[in-house]
């Protein structure tokens, strides 16, 4: 039997446990890297056999311990959950290879951690079951807890208390859904309760409806839509670039979460749950987006800008999976992934930025960066603003023209108002950044006697690389758009589909036992 | 025979409760610290001895559990509850919230300020 | 196995070893209340350490009764973990009221 | 010897462990005395770590008497103070007393603490520094004096015997 | 071939990005040899395009959004090409002498070569989203050309000015792009040309209508967002001339003339498009008068003439059309000599303020000469190229049909235009190259290099050219362009120097009387040089964008002010609102009787509510006294733990009571370095507010849990796992089955968690030196008399805990549970004989016991992978030995040995990181040590 | 008994709340311990309340859910234990960190938007 399907989870993790074994001083940074990078390579490797195996269309199962779907956990790989392991793959690559640069040694059993994250939300992503959903969401928190708060001080601390006290809650929330859930439902496999949703009796449909609404809650919570993203600008511009990088990511697992649960429990065979919620969702976005922007506009230093950047594109998302038509979800998984690298590249770029200026770290003010640091963070930057801001011919440019096109005729009056407006107001923040980071001289300060030497950070090539890489992904998914869209488009159709994802799962079978 | 057991049992049963009962209006009722501690360490261990017991006879001849592990219990009570209250006199000493007396053989030097626990000599650490 | 039976004594329709239970059951939940109330009532901080200690203690009696009214023994495990925590609870709280910093 | 203090530390200890094993598991088979064997074996020198004096029983027949008298004081102990918790508080006169000890083992002490808090309205409250003497807390106290020999009969010499 | 000839600008800019340290000739050799190359391809395909085909070609980009890479090379476009190429090898070769020796020539040129490949790139487009692609990347490279002095405030605010107006342009086209392609169902220029009848009748045409002109009024600088077009004159006098003359700027009408097909022809555009041409031309043409800066004149008059050209296509007469194509040809050479001339002026004389300047005619003789034939052409004066394109505007102005108001406003326009143009062209050159002067200028004024001039006198010899004989110059390649925009309808039209005497002949040289008269008017009444025009459009947009990041700020600062609390807030409140909205809708709604059996309350339950209940209110009593509340909350714990007991749950007692328990040891741990209370919260508002909403929250849950537990129970699945768990997981603890088998995944993330968050803890504190709050004074204290109990207890609670483990399958206990209970007399350990002791001794490895756990619990559910079975598939073997009879082997038990060791390692390091911490050196100051005698017994804090 | 629970679950919710709603790191986590207390039970009892079945075969007693209780919520309330220990755990070290770091137990202390960390 093919074990392809848990094979993104157990790497990680074995690379997780394995590197507690080389992190002495003794063994050396070499060995340290070396082990991170087999395993990064081999979940790298099995994340791109699984699209390809996904892409094949059938729903792929995986019944740990060789229960069937109903009473154990099963993995169920479709084509979404595929890509969004590569693109977690693929994005974790780079900032590996950034944190190579020097933070993994700072930070105290770094290689664990992030192996660790990366099981966590290859674990999300691939689970069928909801409450292993849920540990999975808490061991990719606890990850980023650790990776967030290890080898950091000050300030870090206080935005990761706010981060840590604010998921805490939310889990706790998901708890009581989960509760609900198996209170309800009787069970706790995801097709199981797409099943069962449509026979929901009448009188206890308030109650179903509470249920879903707060695991929605949840999972709007951790993607930081309106009203609920207050947490996530502080904690992403306070993390060491490489872990914002890849928390880029993070938000996109409450998407995909939502995705998910309203593909399976909200669908069109979900029967009086059809579609509940949904009508909620888009005016948040919207709201979202709007302020999300406005924070792009209020940004006093690189890195929220980027933060807020993130919260952008999650809200576009929101837009584009809210109106649930095959086009605008195939639009938006373009969206996501394209999102995930850019935003993760100008994380790294902020960084370096940060780094290259010393003392007056990513403050939106004049001061000059490291020469070399100037031209290539500015060329980068360039590049990454283009194509966040969704300017052609990058791929946000791409992503946002799709959206624009399969935006139906009736949403089109609020919905591209927003996009466009949107897109316009994050150009002028962009703008204002570039310009006032990369362009505007420095005034001429009187020189301090004896003051203490601004210490600029030179270019470190591992960083300048995995920037790059990311960038690259991003203009390789615009200079062939098509095999990425021919993807997404069958991952909506897909998603759309439930009922036949929802036999493939029933029809899977144990090996070695009675069914 | 049974019936002797069983009125054991009963009154095991009465007298346990009836001891940790104490245990409780002692803690409520007396008026300082001191005092308080006495009730529950004692009167507790020993009802919660009966009961357990009990406990061990009932479930004996219910057939439920025909072993007397409670007993493990019991002893561990008898020998952790003394400690206990060790314990605690000595953080409600550190709280200087009673006087007690000069320790015998000691000098006179610290009289106003009563010594501490270990009669304020560091050395026996 | 061949086990002993109770007598069976009835007492106004019940059984005398069941309607005690029940009511030791009573009389101990009456000393739990108790020793919540010094719990919260304090007013020193050795005095609610009592009564939690005091509060272990009961709940291990009251889990007993309950296993008796329920004639099984699978509280036995709880009542053994209880009797242990609740030493090592005191042992905890004890010390930090004594150094403030309770591994030294 | 030395073989016997490298891997059989405490014999009581070992005995213990096999008792308490044969007890919690509530069976008696060959499997469940191996099994207890070998904890008895294995535990014991992994609890030697701690570095403590481990028990050695000096004579352990003044025990069986010590245990009778120890539970018939525990009787009457409690229903003395549950008299006096259940009298008029004013009646009772507590008191702090240093008891002398003559007992130097510390199994023997701690022995003894229990004992006393256990037993007739005192609770030990702490230990002197040069182990010389007990904090006793009195719940009623009448005559210190016939207190602490009474204590020295009745539990101090039967543990120096069992603790020398 | 076309792609050939759009990569050719692209290609070089970037062999110019990557070469280092290249001598500035061959950049520019480099960077002349794209336009060029280019040119040469484009005659190469000039005869085909003259012959009325349309060279094409096309490659899939994105058939999925209707995206290709589709080229066609029409007439307009080749007119457009042949201006975007020749002007720019002009550019490049007097960019070249322009720069000074320590300008960034290869920046410079290769993001000139990105702007020209982006302009050729969007005339020679096929497709209308790739128009969009080249249209926003050349507001992108004018961005990066702008700001080329990025030292300069100037240039950066002109940059980002001209970026934030076209790239706001670019969207609104793109909207309408994409409008335009849901009407027609495709972007392919041919298709959406041949579909204009569709598009004008179908009802989203306003809709596209508007967001395609929003593009073409931003990029061409129509007024009113025109005031961008100035500001950008901070660039590089080589860039204006070539962004500003010929390409850039006319991109706009340059779209407007290749949709005209599709989007003209009504009313709406007439009028939308005629007025706001008209304005321009006005608004550009006045202003120009009042410049002082050469390079103002130029922008302003550069507006004006734009807005020349969108009314004559807004007129929307073939004529119209035609007459704008050739104002687009004659503006971009006039206007580059002159934008070139200025720059040779700048770079002679310092300055291009004409109030500085003058008398310049005898300094630079060859140099006035072509300025002022090139601003003769500007004013329109005969026998130059801009007389005859304005003789056609006048003509079509007359010739308005049906719209009288419009006849009349675009004539008198026409005619102020005429004279505006007069006026500002006549101050240029007087001002400059007559009078006295320079004045105040120091440096040796002469002659640029010869070859600077080169690219001036070859555009004025065009200009001269063209205006003298038409027909033959431009004739054909006009036709070609107007053939490329009209297709068929191409009028009759004679291109002459002398049509007779006219309306529009007589209109001309009144234009050219009254603006002499104009300007000397002005001069005479007014101080030219005294008048300081503030941009008024610029103020706005200023005041616009401060108004918009101060709005961004208020409403961000004032939303997400970084306070936890109102995250926290709004997470409780949407909570709130999700479960209650259900319920509200349904309320009236009518309800079934739930057929529910309560469950009799079991005998201690009053006791476990009451206790419940009291300690959570009574910890939140006591929050501020925060050691009290841990003592209360022990009772809670002590509570629910009961609860899970009483209901039937021993596993869950044991893990909450050992839970708990370890809890509240690392919350004493951690008040050691916490304040000792929480301040009192004055805002009684705030306090109210707070209740509430835990009001809410805790009546909502209440009645939540309450409507779930009295709904009948589906638990099939449950019933399943009941009945299998002995017969196929050999086990009956089903709890314990569940967890090392049915659902031992989570069991695995679970601990995965759980050794994480070891890691995280001692992560965070491994090198962390903290300051206590207060410390006690007097060395460590030592307890005998507990440490020998504890010591006793030791061995024991060894015993306990490896019976729970082992037995854990078939009664409660287990792997986690057991490693909590190995890690209590640890812990006992820890507190009675300190940190440094218990360590010394026994030496843990907590880390490698996390990562040992770990590789157990992973190997154990691999196992199953080698016998073909998937991940976590248990195996059971009885083992039968001579003595000791069956001793059942189980894989679950090997999993929760990894449960344990992760467990006990994890706890273990907690507690063992918390309790080492060493004190701080520099924060000492802070904090201070407790008086003994001043202790409280309340709260055992100092008083 | 379905109603004591709940009201149980009511209290510690709305202690638990109005605790995490403080403004200083110690008294949230006090309010989230609060709160997992009562997700515990919530999802406990989200297989019924049932008295003394425990989900522990026996022989000569049939696996069904007549004799014994709904064993899943069991299991997933051990799971959430685990968790929340774990998270608690973190976010008392975290708050102990932030008041050395930051010399102040709010949780917004170091004036977490304009932070020193870029003041230099
Ligand atoms: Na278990
Ligand atoms: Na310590």
């Amino acid at each position: 039997m093919s074990h392809l399907p848990i094979l993104p989870i157990l790497i990680p993790l074995l690379g997780g446990a394995l590197s507690l074994f080389v992190e002495h001083r003794r063994i050396g940074t070499v060995v340290q890297r070396s082990v991170a990078w087999v395993f990064m390579l081999a979940t790298l490797a099995a994340s791109i056999l699984l699209a390809l195996r996904a892409h094949e269309g059938p729903v792929l199962v995986y019944l740990l311990g060789d229960w069937p779907a109903r009473i154990g956990i099963a993995l169920m790989v479709d084509r979404l959950s595929a890509l969004m392991v590569l693109t977690t793959s693929l994005l974790a690559g780079a900032c590996l290879l950034h944190a190579c640069s020097g933070w993994d040694r700072r930070a105290p059993h770094f290689h664990a951690l992030f192996q660790l994250q990366l099981m966590g939300l290859n674990g999300a992503f691939l689970t069928g079951d909801i409450f292993n959903l849920f540990v999975f969401f808490e061991v990719m928190l606890i990850a980023s807890y650790g990776l967030l708060l290890s080898g950091g001080r000050g300030v870090r601390m206080s935005a990761g208390l706010h981060y840590v006290a604010f998921n805490v809650a939310a889990s706790t929330l998901f708890l009581i859904a989960l509760g609900m859930v198996y209170g309800v439902f009787g069970t706790l496999n995801m097709v199981e309760i797409a099943t069962r949703v449509a026979g929901i009796p009448a009188g206890s449909l308030p109650l179903a409806k509470a249920t879903i609404g707060l695991l929605l809650v949840v999972f709007c919570a951790k993607a930081a839509l309106m009203p609920l993203y207050l947490w996530l600008p502080e904690a992403y511009t306070r993390a060491p670039a490489a872990v914002a990088a890849l928390f880029v990511i993070m938000t996109k697992v409450g998407i995909y979460s939502v995705l998910r649960v309203g593909s399976l429990m909200l669908g069109e065979d979900a029967g009086p749950l059809a579609g509940y919620g949904w009508d909620w969702m888009l005016p948040a976005a919207v709201a979202g987006l709007a302020l999300a922007t406005l924070g792009v506009l209020a940004a006093s230093r690189l890195r929220v800008l980027v933060a807020y950047v993130v919260l952008v594109s999650a809200t576009t998302l929101f837009i584009a999976f809210g109106l649930r038509s095959a086009g605008t979800i195939a639009a938006g998984l373009y969206y996501l992934v394209h999102s995930t690298f850019v935003a993760a590249a100008l994380f790294l770029i902020a960084d370096l930025v940060r780094r290259g200026r010393g003392d007056a770290g990513d403050v939106l003010r004049a001061f000059p960066p490291a020469p070399g640091v100037r031209v290539v963070a500015g060329a980068m930057f360039l590049v990454g603003a283009v194509s966040v801001a969704g300017l052609p011919p990058l791929s946000g440019f791409i992503g946002k023209t799709m959206l624009l096109q399969a935006i139906p005729e009736a949403d089109i009056r609020w919905a591209w108002p927003a996009l466009l407006g949107s897109s316009m107001l994050v150009i002028v923040g962009l703008t204002r950044a570039g310009t006032r980071i990369f362009w505007k001289p420095v005034p001429v300060l009187p020189a301090l006697p004896d003051g203490p030497r601004p210490v600029r950070g030179q270019l470190r090539l591992p960083e300048t690389i995995a920037t790059m890489v990311l960038l690259a992904l991003g203009v390789a998914m615009s200079v062939a758009p098509g095999p990425v869209t021919a993807y997404t488009r069958a991952a909506a159709e897909q998603l759309l589909a439930p009922s036949t994802y929802i036999d493939q799962v029933r029809a899977a079978m144990p090996q070695g036992r009675r069914p | 025979m049974s019936v002797v057991w069983e009125l054991l049992l009963v009154a095991l049963l009465l007298v346990g409760s009836f001891f940790v009962l104490m245990g409780g209006i002692g803690l409520v009722k007396l008026s300082e610290f001191f005092k308080r501690l006495h009730a529950p360490t004692k009167a507790s261990t020993l009802g919660v001895g009966c009961v357990l017991t009990a406990s061990v006879g009932y479930h004996l001849f219910v057939g439920s559990d025909p072993q007397p592990r409670e007993l493990l219990i019991v002893a561990f009570l008898l020998i952790t509850a003394p400690i206990s209250a060790h314990l605690m006199s000595k953080a409600a000493l550190s709280l200087r919230m009673d006087e007690w007396p000069q320790l015998p053989g000691k000098s006179d030097e610290d009289t106003h300020v009563p010594p501490r626990p270990d009669g304020g000599d560091d050395e026996g650490y | 196995m061949n086990t002993p039976e109770l007598a069976g004594i009835q007492i106004f329709g019940f059984g005398l070893i069941e309607t005690t239970i029940g009511i030791a059951m009573y009389v101990v939940g009456i000393a739990m209340l108790l020793a919540l109330w010094r719990l919260l009532r304090g007013p020193t901080v050795p005095d609610r350490i009592l009564a939690l200690d005091t509060l272990n203690v009961t709940a291990i009696a009251e889990l007993m009764l309950l296993g008796m009214h329920l004639q099984s023994a699978i509280y036995f495990e709880a009542a053994l973990i209880i009797a242990m925590l609740g030493f090592v609870s005191t042992v905890v709280l004890s010390k930090y009221v004594i150094r403030r910093d309770i591994v030294e | 010897m030395r073989w016997r203090r490298r891997f059989l530390p405490s014999l009581p200890l070992t005995l213990a462990i096999i008792v308490f094993w044969l007890l919690m598991v509530s069976e008696l088979n060959a499997a469940q005395l191996a099994m207890a064997a070998l904890l008895g074996l294995v535990i014991p020198l992994y609890a030697t770590r701690i570095d403590r004096e481990f028990a050695r029983f000096g004579s352990l027949r003044p025990l069986p008497k010590l245990l009778v008298v120890l539970l018939w004081d525990i009787l009457m102990s409690n229903v003395r103070v549950a008299r006096q918790v259940l009298s008029r508080e004013e009646r009772i006169h507590s008191s702090f007393i240093w008891y002398p000890l003559e007992i130097g083992n510390i199994h023997g002490i701690t022995a003894l603490a229990c004992c006393i808090t256990l037993t007739p309205g005192t609770v030990t409250a702490a230990l002197s520094d040069d182990r010389r003497y007990l904090l006793v807390h009195v719940l009623d106290l009448a005559d210190e004096a016939a207190l602490v020999a009474d204590i020295k009969r009745r539990y101090e010499c039967p543990l120096m015997e069992i603790f020398p | 071939m076309l792609e050939l000839m759009l990569a050719l600008p692209f290609v070089l800019a970037l062999v110019l990005a990557i070469l280092r340290d290249a001598p500035a000739k061959a950049v520019a050799w480099l960077a002349g040899l794209a336009p060029v190359l280019a040119l040469a391809v484009l005659a190469w395909l000039t005869p085909a395009v003259m012959d009325g085909q349309i060279p094409r070609t096309m490659h899939e980009w994105l058939p999925q959004a209707g995206l290709a890479f589709s080229l066609r090379l029409d007439g307009l476009g080749w007119m457009f090409s042949l201006m975007v190429l020749g002007i720019g090898a002009l550019v490049v070769l007097y960019a070249y002498y322009y720069l000074g020796p320590r300008e960034k020539y290869r920046r410079f040129f290769c993001f000139l070569l990105l702007f020209m490949g982006s302009m050729l790139g969007m005339v020679l487009s096929g497709n209308l989203l790739l128009t969009v692609v080249f249209w926003e990347l050349t507001s992108i490279s004018s961005f990066l050309l702008i700001g080329f002095w990025f030292h300069r405030d100037d240039a950066r605010e002109g940059a980002r000015m001209a970026l934030t107006i076209t790239a706001a342009g670019g969207l609104a086209l793109l909207g309408g792009v994409v409008l335009i392609g849901r009407v027609v169902g495709s972007y392919e220029l041919d298709a959406v040309l041949a579909a204009g009848e569709t598009i004008r009748a179908h009802e989203l045409y306003p809709w596209i209508l508007g967001l395609v002109l929003a593009g073409v009024f931003t990029k061409s600088a129509q007024f009113p967002v025109h005031f961008w077009l100035p500001h950008a004159m901070a660039a590089p006098t080589p860039v204006s001339a070539y962004l500003h003359s010929a390409t850039m700027v006319k991109a706009g009408v340059f779209l407007l003339a290749r949709l005209h097909p599709s989007l003209a022809g009504t009313d709406l555009f007439f009028y939308v498009v005629s007025t706001v041409g008209a304005l321009t031309l006005l608004v550009g043409a006045w202003n120009a008068i009042f410049q002082h800066d050469m390079k103002g004149v130029l922008a302003y008059s550069t507006i004006s003439h734009l807005g020349l050209i969108t009314l004559l296509l807004g007129l929307s007469t073939p004529m119209a059309v035609v007459a704008a194509l050739f104002h687009i040809l004659n503006h971009a050479t006039f206007k580059a000599s002159l934008f070139m001339a200025a720059g040779i002026i700048d770079h002679e004389t310092g300055t291009r303020d004409m109030r500085r300047l003058g008398g310049l005619r005898r300094l630079m003789p060859y140099t006035s000469a072509l300025a002022i034939i090139a601003s003769l052409a500007m004013a329109g004066i005969p026998l130059l190229n801009g007389f005859l394109s304005k003789e056609m505007f006048f003509a079509q102005a007359l010739e308005i049909e049906g719209h009288e108001e419009m006849r009349w406003f675009v004539t008198i326009a026409a005619f102020l235009f005429a004279t505006f143009g007069v006026a500002y062209s006549l101050r240029f050159v007087h001002d400059t190259f007559f009078g006295r002067g320079p004045r105040a200028v120091d440096q040796d004024v002469h002659e640029p290099p010869r070859f600077m001039q080169v690219p001036v006198a070859i555009l004025v010899v065009a200009c001269v050219a063209v205006g003298i004989a038409p027909q033959w110059t431009i004739g054909p390649f006009l036709e070609t362009a107007a053939r490329g925009v009209l297709g068929d309808a191409l009028p009759e039209y004679s291109l002459a120097v002398w049509h007779g005497v006219n309306t529009p002949l007589l209109m001309s040289f009144g234009g050219v009387l009254c603006g002499v008269l104009l300007y000397l008017g002005l001069k005479r009444v007014l101080d030219l040089h005294a008048i300081v025009r503030q941009s008024q459009g610029r103020m706005l947009f200023h005041l616009n964008i401060e108004a918009l990041f101060r709005l961004g700020r208020r409403f961000t600062h004032a939303v997400a002010n970084g306070s936890m609390q109102r995250s926290l807030l709004w997470l409780v409140l949407v909570a709130i609102a999700a479960g209650a909205a259900p319920f509200v809708a349904a309320w009236g709604e009518p309800r079934e009787p739930v057929a529910f059996v309560s469950q009799p309350m079991v005998r201690l339950a009053w006791v476990l509510w009451w206790l419940l209940v009291t300690c959570a209110l009574g910890t939140l009593a006591l929050y501020r006294y925060r050691l009290l509340a841990v003592l209360v909350m022990g009772g809670c714990g002590l509570a629910v733990s009961m609860t899970f007991v009483a209901l039937s749950a021993p596993d869950l007692a044991l893990t909450q009571l050992l839970v708990e328990l370890v809890t509240v040891s690392l919350m004493l741990l951690g008040l050691h370095y916490l304040p000792k209370d929480s301040p009192r919260l004055r805002s009684l508002p705030r306090r109210l507010r707070d209740c509430a909403v835990a009001l809410a929250a805790g009546a909502g849950t209440a009645g939540l849990a309450w409507a779930m537990m009295t709904r009948p129970p589906a638990n099939a699945a449950a019933a399943e796992i009941t009945a299998r768990s002995l017969p196929e997981a050999w086990g009956s603890n089903v709890v314990n089955v569940i967890l090392v088998d049915f659902r031992g995944f989570d069991t695995l993330g679970e601990i995965t968690v759980f050794g994480i968050a070891g890691l995280a803890v001692h992560a965070m504190l491994r090198r962390a030196r903290m300051a206590p709050e207060k410390v006690m004074p007097g060395p460590p204290i030592k307890l005998p008399v507990p440490a020998d109990l504890a010591q006793m207890m030791f061995p024991l609670t060894l015993v306990v805990s490896i019976f729970l483990f082992l037995r854990g399958h078939n009664s409660p206990g287990g792997g986690f549970i057991a490693g909590l209970t190995l890690a209590v007399p640890l812990l006992i350990q820890y507190v009675i004989q300190g940190a440094a002791s218990v360590e010394t001794r026994f030496g843990f490895d907590y880390i490698r016991a996390i990562g040992a756990g770990l590789l157990i619990a992973l190997g154990t559910g691999a196992a199953a992978m080698l016998f073909d079975r998937p991940f976590l598939a248990s195996g059971h073997y009885d083992l039968v030995l001579p003595v000791l009879g069956t001793i059942p082997l189980a894989s679950a038990a090997a999993f929760d040995l990894g449960v344990y060791l992760v467990v006990f390692g994890s706890t273990m390091l907690i507690l063992s990181m918390m309790g080492t911490l060493k004190p701080s050196k520099t924060m000492i100051a802070h904090r201070g040590t407790i008086d003994p005698a001043t202790r409280s017994a309340l709260t055992g804090e100092a008083s | 008994m379905e109603m004591a629970i709940a009201s149980g679950i009511g209290v510690l919710v709305f202690a638990g709340v109005y605790l995490v709603l403080r403004a200083r790191s110690f008294d949230v986590i006090l309010g989230l311990t609060l709160l997992s207390y009562a997700t515990n039970l919530l999802i406990f009892s989200s297989g019924r309340l049932v008295v003394g079945k425990p989900p522990v075969l026996q022989e000569g007693m049939e696996a069904t859910l007549a004799n014994h209780t709904d064993p899943v919520p069991q299991a997933l309330v051990l799971t959430a234990i685990v968790i929340s220990f774990a998270m608690t755990a973190v976010a008392i070290v975290l708050a102990m960190r932030s008041r050395a770091d930051n010399d102040s137990d709010h949780v917004d202390a170091g004036d977490v938007r304009d932070g020193r960390e870029d003041r230099g």
